[in-house]
């Protein structure tokens, strides 16, 4: 083999894929993350209950919210379907103390940090570009420019060194930081830069890739001719490809990538195989580009379904759970659709709340003229 | 050739203007996100991945510098790429190679190499849409020298300019008026129009005041014109069509029969592009001019969530406001 | 804290400022390319990496979109952070993250988080450099609404302004004037100046006409007003500092008084800050001004090679000439 | 050892580095690239008594422009000192029919291109900024914006292979493109999207840095943890890395790349090891951040002593080669300066000649403007 050839795996494509839970809910021991995950509480029956829960929850959030969006009450909506056990995994995954970096379909990772699902459907309604408080919820707001959310991923862990909780020793303090972005968004510059700043600075943060296979009607291979986990290799940045719709794997993956970044070992990359099963957005038809058979197949692998017949087999789950959480999650559809349909429409005057943090000369001119120009027509209403 | 006039969509209208210049040209070829077997979000592109396949019609990987940048690659080696950014918002990581590269190369090398390279960018608000999808960057690109910026307003001009575009020597940026994308309107493609791409039009004479717009303004400027013609105001109304160059002599001419100019665009007013046009006719028609010139345009700020972009977007009554307030003068 | 007003060039008052900003506030960190070891390539931040060690004083790798967006992160985070682009021709790659993310952070998190970054930039050209070391891209940035731009001429504004750049709350672009790098200055670092960053300041009062310049551009305005004295011509100056946001009122006020107003920039007039202020000075003096605003400017060109920049960016002739069209109205 | 650090080499420095000739000039085998070399002519003594007078030349050059701009002729230089095997045997390796995608100091490669020094001393005096045509001369301008020209050297191997010209059996008329970049513009976002482009798209473009182990004053290890020839292997993309000061190394390898590539293999990366001799540029001062003991190291390294150690020990040079390529050299470098102080700057009026390649209004209005403006003095000049 050339001297070149010998410097890449031989088939590329064969990247091993860590899966903990079959489609069928079989469960294979794994003996790194099962450590990982014993030792984190994070696996307990009763944790693997709430995480059916959660996905649950979610994606009754979800579908609603594409009806919804159908109703015309929301101008948008991208649908996370599919992708629940890679997003509740990995917000679960992450510490109290760490800080997530989310794309603009991370509804599952938002739920498991305590976000409000009416608080996304807000952004897709158009009311608001971002209705929380980052630092509070220690999670980064939605964001739309693909890649350009990673360095921000970088810079805040690069804050936690000079903080100085990262590497203690202890697990409970230290913190890390877990960067999200698609398959397509892993082709942007700002992401491989994001790359560079994390292994040279050996920042604690986690690059986690949802590998949904698809960038609205692009494949990944597009992106990348062999496996996406790979990539992060070229940085020296350890990386692991996991079952996107295993929820222990991702679970597994993360938490140890975190840990082991929090610690002070610098930054590790997670690839979480996984499926879009809705179409990029309710704008989209992705039978135009992609083949039912396809959808098919991946519907086979749901991982909500898995990890109730996990449940089932272990007989950790009842009919009565599963039951209980269809009604919540039917609850929640009908508060998110009566919260939505509630809603009046902001004042538009608040457009000029928050351009700057300090005042702004043109800002106050323009918000007094819009004021002016605005109380022309309220006085003609009043005169009329 | 398409070779029958039709009325067509400014989207379809796009579209034919792409077919016909790459069947006139195997140089022209297509690159961007989601343009092949999906045709483009907006759809501009579609069916040309099954006429011309994939060599011709490249869905790339997903990175606007790695889009224009090759796109570059390709014109010196003799292609005319035409790039499409899928929304205004995502232009910018592509900025470094448009200002210093697309717009500096043929300068750099003393003329030797030309870029005829066209970025398609559908452009503006009023959509509906969240962050990113409604900018209008048309003055973040006029200053820098060397790029070219035009912005139809309707199916004919959107068709030849997709052409003339491609045929530029120049690398020419087309802003396409996205919320317009479904309007029709009647398409010629066998008769070259007799103005070039870079002139503006006097879409509707008058003699009171000159209304200026373009792209995605221009309904709203023709519109603004009937209405003020109910109030006894003759406006004429200008579709500036190039934005760089400005075809200012043809504004001028105008203003210095109206003596007043309104211009009115989507982006904000302070550091638009009809600030260097207000600057400008301000100077050349400083003795005709009866009234400043007034813009009418987006406000300095971020644009708005969807449901307040209404108080955002200039709109009948901003526009006859401010026409209102030539006239206070 | 410095604690004794000095004379120093405009280069070292900026580190006094960085160096008393970083006493007063452990927050506050340097990141860029060479600011290190090396105290950047105009050592400006000379000594500082000995004084505050490698966390406060980084060397980033050679990314700028990467040292914009991690800057974003500590700020997020609670830092300060201090960028420096090496030169204005290379902050064209971190152009979306300082358009898409550092302007609109603020806003999109409705208020949640501010973003008190510094972006220093080297800026203007008559160095004698090879391309891309010379630009003036003030008209790329200000229509984005969320950054604030400020433009220091002299060594107190450029000691102070960076001191309060920092202290913002917003984003801001320090524009350092790199030619003037090395003129001195008196600076008192021990009182406060009573003129905010944001305002313009007459430097030189005159009743017949105003002349309107900032950063590099200053020497030459008040040179051109003590030629125009000799010729019996009476310019008012002024520095106009912040150029987001301009300080409309200020310069406004003045073309009241004088009637006349000419701005003079090393960016191409065409599309460059000067459009902005001439179209609202226009609008807003209307029947003050005898003259049209005038500009004197760069040409709508790629910045050209060394030997031609002389005549390529204003000088006294040119400021004088301009003058004179000011008085042929 | 963890899911995760299995996946990086272990001790990630320990990257072999080709070398055909050590520091002393004694040779070694490498079956690979000696069959390479032999297959390819390009290492006769002949030609190497060839690279070895282009390396005194293209040296001489180097050192005049050092000191034309100490003499106030060019405004800047950047020195390629102790790059020229690196620089002279990857000009040399590419074949005529070759696309070459240089930055600011490749002053060997554009030797190699049959670019006469003078065109470059041109750029660094202010007279232009890029003198030959691309397309005649197969090497695109000196590019100053880093990374920027690793896309268009990407789209450039598109249109190849667009042409038909990659993948034909045919080496001598295949072609393929060599993109040239520093390491420190290695961590530029660009670079990282060419690598995507050129992975996906199998674009037959080698990708080339030499390291000189600085960015001004950043060394290597803040761009890359790991050795950079590792990078591109994230993307499956093979590489490999050599001595860069060993023109036999540089040879072999970019040759078999070029080959490669144009074969329609796709891309390949190859990392040149070497070392900045002088500072940065004339504007630098590199003993602020670098021990002098280090320059002696590199010294003693000299790509140009070894190679001439190297035919002085196979007795394919002889004093009087040496002596004529000495003088040859200062002959070169006497019509550089000649040549430079003899220059007249150019009528200002030029820099209207090309923002655009097709009329423009604007452009020529300011031109007539601008002429009328001159025109003033003129008259009083006459008038006088
Ligand atoms: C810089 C940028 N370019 C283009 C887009 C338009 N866009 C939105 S989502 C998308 C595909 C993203 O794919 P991926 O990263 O795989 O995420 P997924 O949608 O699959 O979750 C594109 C092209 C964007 N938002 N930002
Ligand atoms: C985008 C960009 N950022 C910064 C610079 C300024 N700059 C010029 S050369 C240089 C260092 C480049 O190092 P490297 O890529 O290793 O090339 P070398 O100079 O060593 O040949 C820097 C930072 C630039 N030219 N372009
Ligand atoms: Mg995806
Ligand atoms: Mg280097």
């Amino acid at each position: 083999m050339s001297v070149f050839r010998s410097t890449i795996p031989d088939v590329a494509a064969d990247e091993p894929m860590v899966q903990l839970l079959a489609a069928d809910g079989t469960r294979s021991p794994h003996p790194e993350f099962d450590a990982v995950l014993a030792g984190s509480g994070l696996a307990t029956p009763e944790r693997l209950r709430g995480y059916y829960r959660d996905m649950v929850m979610i994606r009754a959030a979800d579908l609603e919210a594409t009806s919804l969006q159908r109703q015309g009450q929301l101008g948008l909506w991208a649908s996370a379907l599919g992708q629940e056990a890679a997003q509740i995994g990995a917000g679960h995954a992450s510490r109290e103390q760490d800080y997530l970096v989310p794309t603009y379909r991370e509804h599952g990772v938002a739920w498991a940090r305590g976000i409000e699902p009416w608080r996304l459907l807000e952004l897709f309604r158009g009311i608001s570009h971002g209705g929380w408080d980052p630092n509070a919820l220690r999670t980064h707001p939605y964001m739309i420019v693909l890649g350009s959310q990673a360095p921000h991923a970088v810079g805040y862990a690069m804050g936690l060194q000079r903080d100085g909780v990262v590497g203690t020793g202890d697990p409970t303090t230290d913190a890390s930081v877990l960067a999200l972005f698609g398959d397509g968004a892993s082709s942007e510059g700002e992401v491989a830069e994001s790359f560079t700043f994390a292994a040279s600075f050996q920042a604690p943060v986690v690059f986690y890739t949802q590998n949904n296979q698809w960038a609205i009607s692009v494949p990944t291979s597009v992106q990348s001719r062999v496996p996406l986990a790979q990539r992060s290799r070229g940085w020296g940045i350890p990386s692991v490809r996991v079952d996107g719709n295993d929820v222990l794997a991702v679970l597994g993956a993360v938490r140890s990538a975190l840990d082991s970044a929090r610690a002070g070992n610098g930054p590790m990359f997670v690839e979480a195989l996984t499926y879009r099963m809705a179409a990029h957005t309710t704008s989209d038809d992705a039978s135009r580009y992609r083949p039912a058979a396809e959808e098919e197949e991946w519907a086979a692998k749901d991982p909500i379904l898995r990890l109730r017949r996990h449940l089932e087999q272990q007989g950790e789950i009842d009919e009565q759970y599963v039951t209980r959480c269809d009604e919540e999650a039917h609850d929640l559809a009908m508060q998110l659709h009566h919260h939505i349909h509630g809603m009046e429409d902001p004042d538009p005057v608040r457009m000029f709340d928050h351009p700057y943090a300090e005042p702004h000369p043109i800002v106050d001119a323009e918000r007094a003229e819009y004021l002016e120009y605005i109380s022309q027509f309220e006085d003609e209403e009043e005169r009329a | 050739m398409s070779s029958t006039a039709s009325n067509l969509p400014i989207a379809k209208a796009i579209t034919a203007g792409l077919r016909d210049a790459m069947t006139a040209d195997d140089k022209v070829l297509l690159m961007g996100e989601d343009i092949g077997p999906l045709g483009g979000v907006f759809r501009v592109t579609d069916g040309l991945h099954a006429e011309f396949g994939s060599q011709r019609v490249v869905d790339t990987p997903l990175a606007e510098a790695g889009i224009v940048g090759t796109a570059v690659g390709l014109a010196v080696r003799g292609y005319r790429p035409v790039v499409e950014i899928q929304f205004d918002g995502f232009v910018y990581p592509a900025y470094n190679q448009i200002t210093t590269q697309v717009a500096k190369m043929h300068n750099r090398t003393s003329g030797a190499v030309n870029l005829p390279i066209v970025i398609r960018i559908p452009h503006g608000g009023g959509i509906g849409a969240v962050e990113h999808h409604s900018e209008s960057p048309e003055a973040l690109f006029a200053p820098t020298a060397g790029l070219r910026i035009l912005a139809p307003s309707n199916s004919q001009d959107a068709y030849w300019m997709t052409r003339q575009a491609i045929e530029c020597e120049d690398p020419v940026i087309m802003l396409e008026p996205k919320r317009r994308y479904w309007v029709k309107g009647d398409v010629d493609p066998d008769h070259r129009p007799e103005l070039t791409p870079w002139q503006a039009r006097v879409v509707r004479p008058g003699t009171d005041a000159t209304l200026l717009a373009w792209g995605p303004s221009m309904p709203l400027a023709l519109e603004s014109a009937q209405a003020a013609a109910e109030d006894g105001i003759d406006l004429e109304v200008i579709d500036a069509r190039s934005l760089s160059p400005v075809d200012f002599p043809t504004i001028a001419a105008s203003v210095r029969r109206t003596g007043r100019l309104l211009i009115t665009h989507e982006a904000p007013v302070l550091g638009g592009l009809g600030g260097e046009i207000a600057a400008r006719i301000s100077e050349q028609c400083f003795y005709h001019l009866e009234a400043p010139v007034l813009r009418v345009g987006g406000y300095h700020l971020p644009y708005p969530p969807a449901r307040m972009e209404h108080a955002y977007l200039p709109d009948l009554d901003r526009v006859l406001d401010g026409v209102d307030r030539l006239f206070e003068h």
